[in-house]
């Protein structure tokens, strides 16, 4: 059987929910691998581009960050901030967006700001970025997170970028007019919304993984009805994340 | 200052551009995003000099606000991001700050702050934004009433009307304009005739220098008329925005300037050692920033042979196969 | 169509393009300005293939506008400027249909008709501008309530609100967005990977572009993906805001393409002469329009002498020297 | 003593306008004549740009429209009309603009719309273009007119663009910060505007002209209690009008 890393797993099984011609926002860590390997597999025609402007790089190495300079280099087009946010909301374009987070509610929505009081918080994080305003102009966000009981909240502390806010037409009715939480991808599976309700419940845990660890690792309760194990990496996944996406193993490392 | 067409007026040292345009309280933007063409001589001779209560207003301006920050100089910070990328996912010295209830804050999205420096660049007191809907973004003010009553710091954070045009009701957002007392930017080229050339992604870097009432310029290279006019539609501001050029080499280490060289990932790495404690961040401080007379000293801190291994490659922009671990 | 890398399926001829995109009624906006890199190519075959009730949405597009007017294609008009520099000081056709009630028209600045293109590239639903205050731009409006009830016309000319971040009372005017159906474009390149080029100066032409939802590029070059990816800062538009690429060299004459071909004069004046006259006009558009039945058989009556009279010199981008009385 | 024509003169006259350092917003025809000696004589260092976003062409030909190939060529900058028109109502710059009318009334406010009814006009013009927006947004504009008793005139059939309105502070009223009408150059002479009610009077009659003259020419009664006679345009004025600014001679012709 392959050895795989958990961060491998997650980058592979995010790719895989990319589709052919898609318009990938991508932000860095196993989210630019992930759009670098559905890419390179399943979407040849998809285009990655980052809120900072670069639209199409060649990703011959892994960036460390949105504005690196691997993110201008061999590009169709290097831009600005206001070219890239418009684009990801541009009603012609299919655009999705990778996104990590702090915390998640069973909504979708993510905190990437602060856990305490937002103005003298227990702990600060960097803030929105570009994360509000993706989740709130992107055709769709797909989320990566480590799975534990504190970062899958029932409320969170802050609510920087809005999924499915409360639920149902929730999201319409604020006035964003497409796009929601897609998929969450954690270190235990494949998180997806009810299409009514727009509840997460648990789609896929990774193998080796158990519901029950995924509910016990989850802080409210889990639609786990319809889970079903997620199909391993294959060796061609592999080999091209390895190989020719990270070779540096910047972002993932191999098993020992 | 409008419309000279050559420069050498306009030539200054750093220490006597910030002495000229930065002042104690005054709003300020920085070019750059995260890792990237931050104007790091010029926030090192802020701090060196002791410049204070600075209102900064940053969208992703990592490694120089951070530095800024953490050296005291900033009051008040308007900001979409305090991150650094891979080398630190929350600024360090922005993140204690704002933990120990040593800055006066308000958060915005990238996207936002870029808006508010566009409609400044315009001239406009506001612009309309989708984003922010719902989120705390907008329901959570950073600044006090009394903050909001200081001059160039907006009445409201958002407004909200109905849209004038549309028969349904509906609600847009809106965003007030940012017109900052100064904007530091760092390019790569600067032609006699003051023309500034950015290669790469230029963020918001331009909204801000066209958004700010006075806006000095540092650069990588001095080019002639002839070379910076042979292809304009490359060019990125005009001479008559600019009021102070300061020639610096590795302007903005270590942070990265395409074409030229790439972020240096081992200073990154002892900032983000020596910034976790509050002594070594002294300690880094007195080492990379007052302990250094001019920015040539700074380079040979830095060292010939981290310069070479940073060293951009043509036609690929950035170092290839550098150690970025 | 999104995200597609090559072109090959979105490659047209002028008439596909034409048919595939435009439609009786259809909101156009056409890039280029008065004698530069208008699309005359479509702009023919918009006339030649009938299309009728066009609803325009021009800044100063004067030869591209004047013709789509003169040969009746055009039921309504929203415009800054109808005229074609010292060829046509106002132009001619547009100037008789106005003064013969033949056009529903109304009335912008160049800044307003650009602001609001931004604004719909941007996906807002209105800009502020401090233009047209107490102009009649602003008093007088040229739709009917009946035509401000239609779709893609916008529900008021202007609106006014009070600036609510400002303290004292501050009107401030609001311009309405525009996103028409169809843009029409006329580029320099075209990379292999869909990705556009315009040199020399764009207008409003990037968004329009963005504002539309349709773009048909026309283009001089299709050159190779290493090439328009060598510098990709000098690029002007992504392959995804496009939906059909049509090769047309000379695809902009009588009007200029910067780095290519100059205006040509001797064209431009006969066009003014034969435009005076509604008899003469329709012999013109006989002769030139409806009597060629493509690009290439356009070009043989313009004859390889003119066409080496406006080749534009490189480095100079027009052609020193050329007779332009 | 020196020949020189009408539309010499007047170019001259609005060129020795311009200040050293001043950004001159130029359009086609003789403002362009204005301009382009204004920085081969008096102001060396002021940058003619152009409403389609030249900045500080080479202008070694004249261009005979704002988007000519040659105000794009041997440029500091190319760019659109967003930037262009942003850039004359920075606050920060100096920016005269000069412009052409069908119209001007006594407070310097323009026509280039029609005449008769908006709607159904017995002649229509071009409209705008950029006009309005440099007259709301510039520091000062200078007008360029033949003189004639229909072109200034008490009222303008369709007020295209704002000089001082109705006088007095009426313009700021309005919220138009900054600018107004500077002057009016015509075929006869020099017309500046009154500090306080921003009425125009004669300043200059050109050399030939009598002050009469100008009286009949103008539909409105004109304060010509400090006209004096203009300075005739100098050996070099001409020459390096004639020789340099425009040797095709496409704008002005010396008169036989």
């Amino acid at each position: 059987m392959l050895k795989y890393s958990n961060s491998e797993m997650m980058a592979i099984a995010a790719g895989r929910l990319i589709k052919d011609g898609d318009i990938v926002f991508a932000g860095t860590g196993v989210s630019m691998l992930a759009a670098t390997v559905a890419k390179r597999i399943y979407a040849p025609r998809a285009v990655i581009f980052f809120e900072t402007g670069g639209i199409d790089p060649a990703l011959d190495e892994i960036p460390m960050a949105v504005a690196d300079l691997r993110v201008m280099s061999g590009t169709a087009l290097n831009s600005g901030l206001i070219e890239a946010f418009s684009t990801v909301g541009h009603r012609k374009l299919r655009t999705v967006a990778f996104l990590g987070a702090a915390q998640v509610d069973q909504y979708g929505n993510l905190n990437t700001t602060c856990i305490g009081d937002y103005h003298r918080p227990q702990k600060r994080f960097s803030g929105s970025g570009g994360g509000n305003d993706v989740a709130s102009l992107a055709t769709g966000v797909i989320t990566f997170m480590q799975h534990e009981k504190r970062r899958l909240v029932e409320k969170l502390d802050y609510m920087t970028s809005v999924g499915w806010y409360r639920g149902g037409n929730s999201r319409q009715e604020l006035g964003l007019k497409r796009g929601g939480a897609v998929a969450v991808v954690t270190n235990l599976g494949l998180l997806h919304f009810h299409e009514e309700t727009k509840e997460m419940y648990l789609a896929e845990y990774f193998p080796g993984v158990t519901v029950e660890q995924v509910q016990e690792n989850t802080g409210f309760a889990l639609d786990v009805s319809n889970a079903k194990e997620a199909a391993p990496p294959t060796a061609e996944e592999l080999a091209i994340l390895r190989e020719e996406v990270d070779p540096q193993g910047l972002i993932c490392q191999p098993p020992e | 200052m409008t419309g000279c067409s050559e420069i050498a007026e306009r030539l200054f040292s750093l220490d006597q551009a910030v002495e000229e345009f930065i002042f104690d309280g005054c709003q300020l933007a920085i070019g750059g995003f995260t890792v990237t063409r931050n104007p790091m001589a010029l926030v090192y001779t802020i701090i060196r000099r002791g410049i204070k209560d600075l209102h900064l207003v940053c969208h992703s301006n990592g490694q120089g606000m951070d530095i800024l920050v953490g050296a005291g100089c900033v009051k008040r910070l308007e900001i979409a991001y305090g991150g650094n990328g891979r080398y630190a996912p929350t600024c360090i010295r922005f993140r204690r700050a704002v933990e120990t209830g040593k800055l006066e804050f308000e958060d915005y999205s990238n996207y936002q702050m870029a808006l508010r420096f566009l409609a400044g660049s315009l001239s406009i007191p506001f612009i309309p934004s989708r984003t922010g809907l719902g989120s705390d973004l907008m329901e959570l003010e950073g600044f006090s009433p009394e903050v909001r009553s200081e001059e160039k710091v907006a009445s409201r954070k958002y407004a909200r009307i109905d849209n004038p045009f549309s028969a349904e009701k509906e609600e847009v957002p809106l965003l007030p304009a940012l017109n900052p007392d100064v904007a530091l930017i760092h390019a790569q080229y600067v032609g006699e005739d003051g023309t500034v050339r950015i290669k790469g992604l230029t963020f918001a870097d331009l909204e801000q220098a066209k958004a700010a009432d006075k806006v000095i310029v540092t650069f990588e290279e001095l080019v002639p008329r002839s070379f910076i006019r042979q292809d304009p539609d490359q060019n990125s501001l005009a001479s008559f925005f600019v009021d102070a050029y300061v020639k610096v080499p590795y302007g903005s280490h270590p942070t990265a300037c395409f074409n030229y060289y790439d972020y240096d990932p081992a200073h990154l790495n002892l900032y983000r050692h020596m910034a976790e404690d509050d002594g070594r961040f002294q300690e880094y401080l007195g080492e990379w920033v007052y302990g250094v007379e001019s920015h040539e000293e700074y380079l040979r801190k830095v060292g010939i042979d981290m310069l070479l291994k940073i060293k951009a490659s043509p036609g690929i922009g950035y170092a290839p196969g550098l150690d970025r671990k």
